[in-house]
């Protein structure tokens, strides 16, 4: 709950609220990810604007009922703009004890708990490794207890059916859900159309999920529990049809509009690696939409295939995250010596090594920008959230294609999995991406390495008459491509690629900032913290600090504006899910003593870390700020 | 390939680049063979890609005015799966080494053989790591002394033809550089195949491994040391024809046809669309028990990789129609800001 | 291993971790035939180092209260070669999953084999991807419908066996998880051999792939779907021992036993130690066209790498004396400065 | 020629010099490599300092008398110190057309041009795409040249041994040798020992090469071609016993010895690859000392094995270069988190790419320090030089040892290619590297990921009771090394990873420098550079310019001191083959505007390139210099 609190516990009162941070946790088999889905969606379908931050155990299916087995799916909805989905939670709904004790840390104090108090029996709480019930312990008077009876409550509204118990009580969360969607007063609309698209063809479950969320509404509606339930007004977010988005699946969407747009076929050449395997999956679906989906051998297999691909003139594209991305080295290496375009995407997971799967991070860049052999630069871009993926995968490949050079995108694992609304754009209205394949006359020598004014090479490809040529991994010699041991040469194609790379900034728009064009803190970022950052901000400048944001989109090469935006600020704090690896960059480049901000904890910031970061950076007083710059200008 | 197509020779598939084998290499004779080859294929020049890896082998494409990619070690089998199944009008050739192909590429060319893509892998065996000058690779024999195994190899050799049939490979051939007739015919059924076809060529590196093949190389000893396999017809060998294979149990041996005790009928028959058994059974006939067996080992139709890719493209559009990002964006919960 | 070594137990072999795999997994199964049969083996806890790659089942070591390493994705053999060669006292396990063997790390899976490193390796075959939740994998049946597959898989599945023989293991058995006599068993025989052992184990995994071999585990089939080896035994099946394999030249067949026209010595007989022909075609016996054969493939003895890496030492020290660095550093033309 | 020129052109004349360039040029086929080596060894059993450059190349037999076929090797050898085989030639020996062209550029004006006459016929002039001979050109005015019909003289040396055609002007190469060991006063014995031992079976050839050999030194004395011969002076080495040793051979016997120091097997996996194929030759050789080599199917399974066989306590070595170094990163990320002494070695070449296999580079130093994924960073070191590769072996793995961590040693084509003189040092003199593998007790927990003070964890080695435990690529769990996903854990052993690197700082020597401790200029330089980098900072020095030379071996961390030296001058210079790899970690770290001089040519600086940019640098008025700085630092 974001600016208001509840004032009174009079049974049906409705409170408006600005916004409302909500976690479902429960067994992993609870299906705690779908009810956070059903919650989002609907809330999106309110108008709301909407956050996501889903959570899921390393294993498939940890063993039920333990702390190691337990899914949580936090939303935040408001009615105001939200970058996040929420730092403590206004209400955590925990379906079992080891759900309970795993997650109220973040559960504000004087928030809302509900337990579903039919699985907190001895073997549940051996379970979670508990030898007592936390709904017995002092500190849970820190929090509003809801206990309900879910398990029998749900048995009994489905009862009539005479299904058997297990499938009875896998009834549950829609009950849960029920009470949720009464509590913030959602409609039930969306998720009954979901459950008999669902359970078409199971009557019975369909009608039996169908009970258990009526139920959990009524029970809302009856129960003296709850003080009140809470409205939040829909959002004012700019005009437009809007559907809720994963990153993931932007992803996908993006790549396919930018093959769309490019009159490309795409393909896809990948291998499954956690966060990044549901962009497989996403673009495995649409066949009839051109996409060559192929699950290779292994991450190099993959690689190369893409490059054989755009040898062929085809949209390259290949996804993994960290320890797949590190196999790719070698091959990303041949792309930027035969200067292809080509897609590279790293969902970022937590590192090093197999590190933490499931969790998110951001310490690929430098991987990404210097995990190659010799000077092998490519340019490098970072998607800020789910719906930005879209975008950013559009981009990409408009700068691979103008400069034929193969390009990187970061996501991260964060970013993958969590969902925003998303305004639908028009496809027919996108800007198109124009390629020119050469064509030959007989008789001219053909040049496959001399250069436009990019600096790019033709993409002459195969099939077309009198352009054959041979590219490899050899240097090539300027002009005619071929194989060249010559050290001047050497040098000046090493240049040349370098260039290439660099001249990516004169088409990158200005680099923008949110709050004053100078001051006391530059808050510099890139990635997945964007959400962060960017409401950490806005809290800073609404207490009057003099606080500005800066997110990068463009990590490689920087926006050619950047370094006269960092000199109009006393300080640079760089945020990172890192030990700091933008700072090295910017230090290196620009030469300023900017601070990081660094966090490794497989999890995205908090607000409040960040809001109390840049309180300690900045006097707070605005107006002696801009002066002390003015003098310092001067 | 349009109608009007000029007839090509050997010469027009020669690049401008000076070719940098080792004078006397076993490459020379295959590159002229290919060259000689291809323009029985009917394609023009554009519509071939010859893709490499990285060995002296793998400077292969540079020599020919196709189009072409000398890749990196080991990686040729993905990059042509990945060109053929976005390019299938293409004619794909990759070439490889002993070590590119079954040492660092292993995988892949198992992976190409399973999805069986429509093209032809050339294996330059030479049993050395030639570019690297001289260590030994996978195809070496047990004890072979190199600048890596002074003591002499410990490892057993990889065969090629036992591992493309581990894969289950579709088209299987073994050739000999300096038999080049032969060489040019096996260029050719490989050529023809739809599915993966390798090739797998004993190719003399003078330099680092001079006459690890000799028995099948030189003209005096390879009818005895080399048996020609012929679809449809018995198993015979010799200067004179006068030796067969012949079937005991599971096992093969050697018969002596002259003195007429053992009848061509009673000979092991070949057939290049048999169960693998029958390939099993040559791949492991090797010298000096037996006569190795050159010619194609195997040829049989089986689906191959980009067609079902892109079929699948092709039943999807015809159940779903074409796709419609408008739309597939439109699908599902969406809502309006007005 | 020490002559006052205590008697160990299943329960001996359990780590302190709480196991992490699916309720229903087939992996439990393998993990307990495991434990089970180690304690047979005489060693104590620490002479074993269990070695995996990534996946579900390579989660294996983290239960196991010996050494172990839950290491990169495919790269376990590699792994394994250099602690055998470094440490020939240990006893080294290989746990690997369809994907992790024979996909991403394929090329070291067939390196491992011929090179006979001494150990075993289990490869849980489960047909699918189960870590990254279902993506189908190299052994998946054409056709199969997955994540990464939604019209089916359209590549042709690898068949471990094969491909073990391909590369000319020496030791290469099948087993089931359900079957857990065999199973473990099996295991038994595989740790007992010198060189490397290949035991592939049709794993069910319940939440992706459920009843991939059911055929094989459900005891109401599995007498007539499997066909157990015996080593000079004739090969017979059937729940009621009355289905036989017979030889048709190099065709496999099934007879029928019942009405006695067919005798036990007409049949196909087992040799573990038979020439690879035997293997191969025992290899192509597949559902539902031919029970398949699980149990011993072949057992061969032949040398391993690390005697051999380890013997060219000694015999480098017998012939030349243990080396001395003063001495090579000075060996050549020195000078002094004074 | 270092200082002195020579001065009249009196036959038989012995002209006094303190130094000699010469390279020895001719077709791959001619024996280049083996003269030069010779040259090498006795020039060195002179007394001789001296330094060696071979360039071969990239074709195994590149078609014979073809500029593509030249293979080169260049010797330096004075009556001082030499850093480098020198910039320009005194001398040149073209053994055909081909060797002539490609090197006529590096010999200095009036520099001695010996040519063999016989094979400037027509067909060479061919081969060597020439149409008329350089012989005729002008300028070969401009050299003294003497032309020599080696072939002719050779076959008459040879006539009465009856050999063929072939085999007699195989010999060629000693009767140039010949001439060249008279014209420089070296003495024949080393090589006749050498003929003898390499042709003891072929006694016909040996006695061939013996007459070509003795016959080329009697031409040269009895011929008025030569105007004078030379004299270099012994150098005055410190005392000691030497030989000449390359730079990959010096990193094979330091590993040796680094293994028998800590008493240790070496397990070796390795996989080919120019241009560090040859360590993997030459530990081959010493399987009596217990040296283990295993060429592995590939890089990933050559580290991968190499990690199998640390964690079992061998001592674990691999090596490649830059395409197979690539190929490293995930497993070495693998050894990041497991925390096993390793060692990789990286022998660069010209990228990206296959790029330039036989040419040297120093553009992999961001690959090794940020390749992987995640934040998983190891020590790195460079050698500086081919003697210097074996204390960089032995100090990287008393590292590695020390802090249990992979350990990354940087080396390059010209530097493990090069020769230069080794003082042998006395094995047993060596300071032990001490390694302890814990042992159990019965019913005590055992803690695989406990530290020591230096963060190090047990290296705790199968086999040894009471300590089964498991290691893997997932997070571990400070302490037991069980898996974990905690947040606060992930951080702190991220955390404790860092340090665990930056630690081994405590250990590194201070970092030294030549020259001014404080001025108008630093040299900062690693790896391959540091000859032409220290002679060129001498000669600035010997001019009165103000300039010091600090050369890193420490890569990561830096030496603690490195910041306070910086400092200390005005400017910094950073010399490297690439494009500023370590300049951008400088400024990142120290904040200074340090300026590049960067070559990406695929060969190693010239000494004079570097002068020059030092006086551009510099005022050349040290002590107006040294009060500036004065003032600068009051
Ligand atoms: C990743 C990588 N590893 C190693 C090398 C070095 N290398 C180049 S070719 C080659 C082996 C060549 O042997 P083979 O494939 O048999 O070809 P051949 O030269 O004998 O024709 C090796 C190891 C490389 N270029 N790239
Ligand atoms: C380099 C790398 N690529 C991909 C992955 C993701 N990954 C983990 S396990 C796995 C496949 C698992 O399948 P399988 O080997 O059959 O094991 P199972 O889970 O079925 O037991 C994949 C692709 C990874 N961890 N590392
Ligand atoms: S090294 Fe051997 S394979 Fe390579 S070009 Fe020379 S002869 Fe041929
Ligand atoms: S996903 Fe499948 S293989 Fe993995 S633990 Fe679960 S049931 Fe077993
Ligand atoms: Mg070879
Ligand atoms: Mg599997």
């Amino acid at each position: 709950m974001s600016t208001d609190t509840p004032q009174a516990h009079a049974a049906k009162q409705v409170q408006v609220v600005s916004g409302i941070t909500v976690r479902l946790a429960g067994d992993s088999g609870d299906g705690m990810q779908l009810l956070g889905t059903q919650l989002t969606n609907t809330s999106a379908l309110a108008g709301n604007d909407v956050a996501t931050f889903p959570d899921f155990p390393a294993e498939i299916r940890a063993p039920r009922g333990t702390r190691a087995g337990v899914s949580g799916f936090q939303v935040q909805f408001a009615a105001h703009e939200v970058h996040t989905p929420g730092d403590t939670l206004d209400a955590l709904v925990a379906m079992n004890p080891a759900a309970l004790v795993t997650n109220i840390g973040d559960l504000r104090k004087g928030g809302l708990l509900i337990v579903n108090e039919d699985s907190f029996e001895d073997k549940d709480l051996k379970l979670a490794k508990l030898t007592t019930s936390p709904l017995d312990e002092p500190w849970v008077e820190n929090y509003r207890l809801a206990k309900v009876p879910m398990t029998k409550l749900t048995r009994t509204a489905v009862q009539s059916l005479g299904l058997g118990v297990k499938e009875a009580d896998r009834c549950r969360n829609f009950f849960a859900m029920g009470m949720v969607y009464w509590l913030y007063g959602r409609d039930l609309d969306a998720t009954l159309r979901f459950i008999q698209a669902k359970f078409s063809k199971l009557p019975d479950i369909q009608e039996a999920n169908e009970r258990a969320l009526r139920a959990g509404w009524a029970f809302g509606e009856t129960t003296e529990l709850f003080g009140s339930s809470y409205q939040v007004e829909p959002a004012t977010l700019p005009k437009g049809t809007y559907r809720n988005i994963m990153g993931n699946q932007a992803m996908a969407w993006g790549l396919m509009t930018a093959a769309h747009l490019s009159g490309k076929e795409m393909f896809y050449g990948s291998y499954p690696i956690t966060p990044a395997s549901d962009i497989l999956h996403e673009l495995s679906k649409y066949k009839n939409f051109g996409i060559c989906t192929v699950q290779a051998e292994d991450e190099i297999a993959a690689i190369c295939s893409t490059i054989g691909a755009a040898y062929g003139g085809a949209m390259g594209v290949t996804t993994s995250s960290g320890p797949g991305i590190a196999l790719k080295a070698e091959a990303m290496g041949l792309a930027v010596m035969i200067e292809l375009p080509l897609l590279v995407i790293d969902v970022q997971r937590g590192g090093p090594s197999t590190g933490l799967p499931t969790k998110t991070e951001q310490a690929d860049l430098l991987q990404l920008l210097f995990g190659r052999n010799g000077e092998a630069p490519v340019p490098v871009l970072a998607a800020r959230s789910p719906g930005d993926c879209f975008d950013t995968a559009v981009e990409a490949w408009r700068i691979a294609t103008q400069f034929m050079v193969p390009v990187v995108i970061l996501s991260d694992g964060y970013i993958a999995n969590g969902s925003e609304p998303w305004a639908i754009p028009d496809v027919n209205s996108l800007k198109p991406i124009t390629i020119t394949h050469p064509t030959g006359e007989a008789g001219e020598k053909f040049l496959p390495y001399s250069r436009d004014a990019d600096l790019a090479r033709p993409w002459a490809i195969p099939g077309t008459p009198e352009l054959m040529h041979r590219v490899g991994g050899l240097e090539k010699q300027d002009g005619t491509g071929d194989v060249s041991y010559d050290a001047a040469n050497h040098e000046k194609m090493v240049h040349i690629r370098a260039q290439k790379v660099a001249n990516v900034a004169k088409i990158i728009p200005p680099q923008e900032v949110i709050g004053p064009s100078e001051g006391e803190l530059l808050v510099l970022s890139w990635g997945g913290t964007y959400g962060a950052c960017r409401t950490a901000v806005l809290k800073g400048i609404e207490e009057g600090r003099s606080v500005a944001h800066c997110h990068l989109r463009h990590m490689n090469p920087f926006p050619s504006n950047l370094g006269q935006i960092l000199g109009n600020y006393e300080s640079v704090l760089i945020p990172e899910l890192n030990l700091g690896q933008l700072r090295m960059l910017i230090r290196a480049k620009y030469l300023i003593d900017a601070v990081g901000y660094n966090r490794v904890q497989g999890k995205p910031f908090s607000v409040s870390e960040l809001v109390e970061k840049i309180a300690e950076m900045t006097s707070g007083k605005q107006n002696m700020a801009s002066s002390k710059l003015t003098s310092r200008a001067g | 390939m349009s109608a009007a197509l000029p007839v090509l020779t050997a010469n027009d598939f020669a690049s401008d680049q000076d070719i940098r084998w080792c004078p006397g290499c076993g490459d020379y004779s295959i590159l002229a063979q290919m060259k000689k080859m291809l323009p029985s294929l009917g394609l023009p020049l554009e519509q071939i890609v010859f893709i490499s890896g990285i060995g002296c082998s793998s400077r292969f494409p540079y020599y020919m005015n196709t189009y072409g990619m000398h890749s990196i070690h080991g990686r040729a089998p993905a990059l042509a799966t990945g060109l053929r199944v976005a390019r299938p009008d293409l004619k794909v050739f990759v070439i490889t080494g002993d070590g590119d192909s079954l040492s660092i590429g292993g995988n892949h060319f198992i992976h190409l053989l399973r999805r069986n893509v429509n093209l032809t892998l050339v294996l330059f065996n030479n049993r050395i790591y030639g570019l690297t000058k001289g260590q030994y690779s996978p195809t070496s024999p047990e004890g072979q002394v190199t600048k890596s195994t002074p003591m002499g190899a410990v490892d057993h050799p990889l065969n090629p033809i036992s591992i493309a049939l581990g894969a289950e490979a579709s088209f299987i051939a073994r050739s000999v550089d300096s038999n080049i007739k032969h060489l040019a015919a096996t260029l050719y059924r490989a050529a023809q195949h739809r599915g993966t076809s390798v090739v797998e060529v004993y190719q003399n590196c003078n330099v680092f491994n001079d006459g690890a093949f000799s028995y099948a190389q030189d003209k005096a000893t390879r009818d005895d040391t080399t048996l020609e396999l012929e679809h449809g017809k018995p198993l015979i060998f010799g200067k004179n024809r006068d030796k067969g294979i012949r079937l005991n149990g599971l096992h093969p041996e050697v018969v002596s046809l002259a003195d007429g005790s053992v009848s061509h009928d009673d000979l092991l028959f070949h057939d290049e669309k048999a169960e693998s058994t029958l390939v099993h059974l040559l791949a492991k006939m090797r010298h000096p028990q037996f006569p190795e067996p050159i010619g194609v080992f195997r040829d049989i139709e089986i689906p191959i990789f980009e067609d079902q890719v892109r079929g699948q493209l092709d039943s999807a559009i015809a159940k779903r129609g074409a796709g419609d990002l408008n739309k597939l964006f439109r699908s599902g919960d969406t809502w309006e800001v007005a």
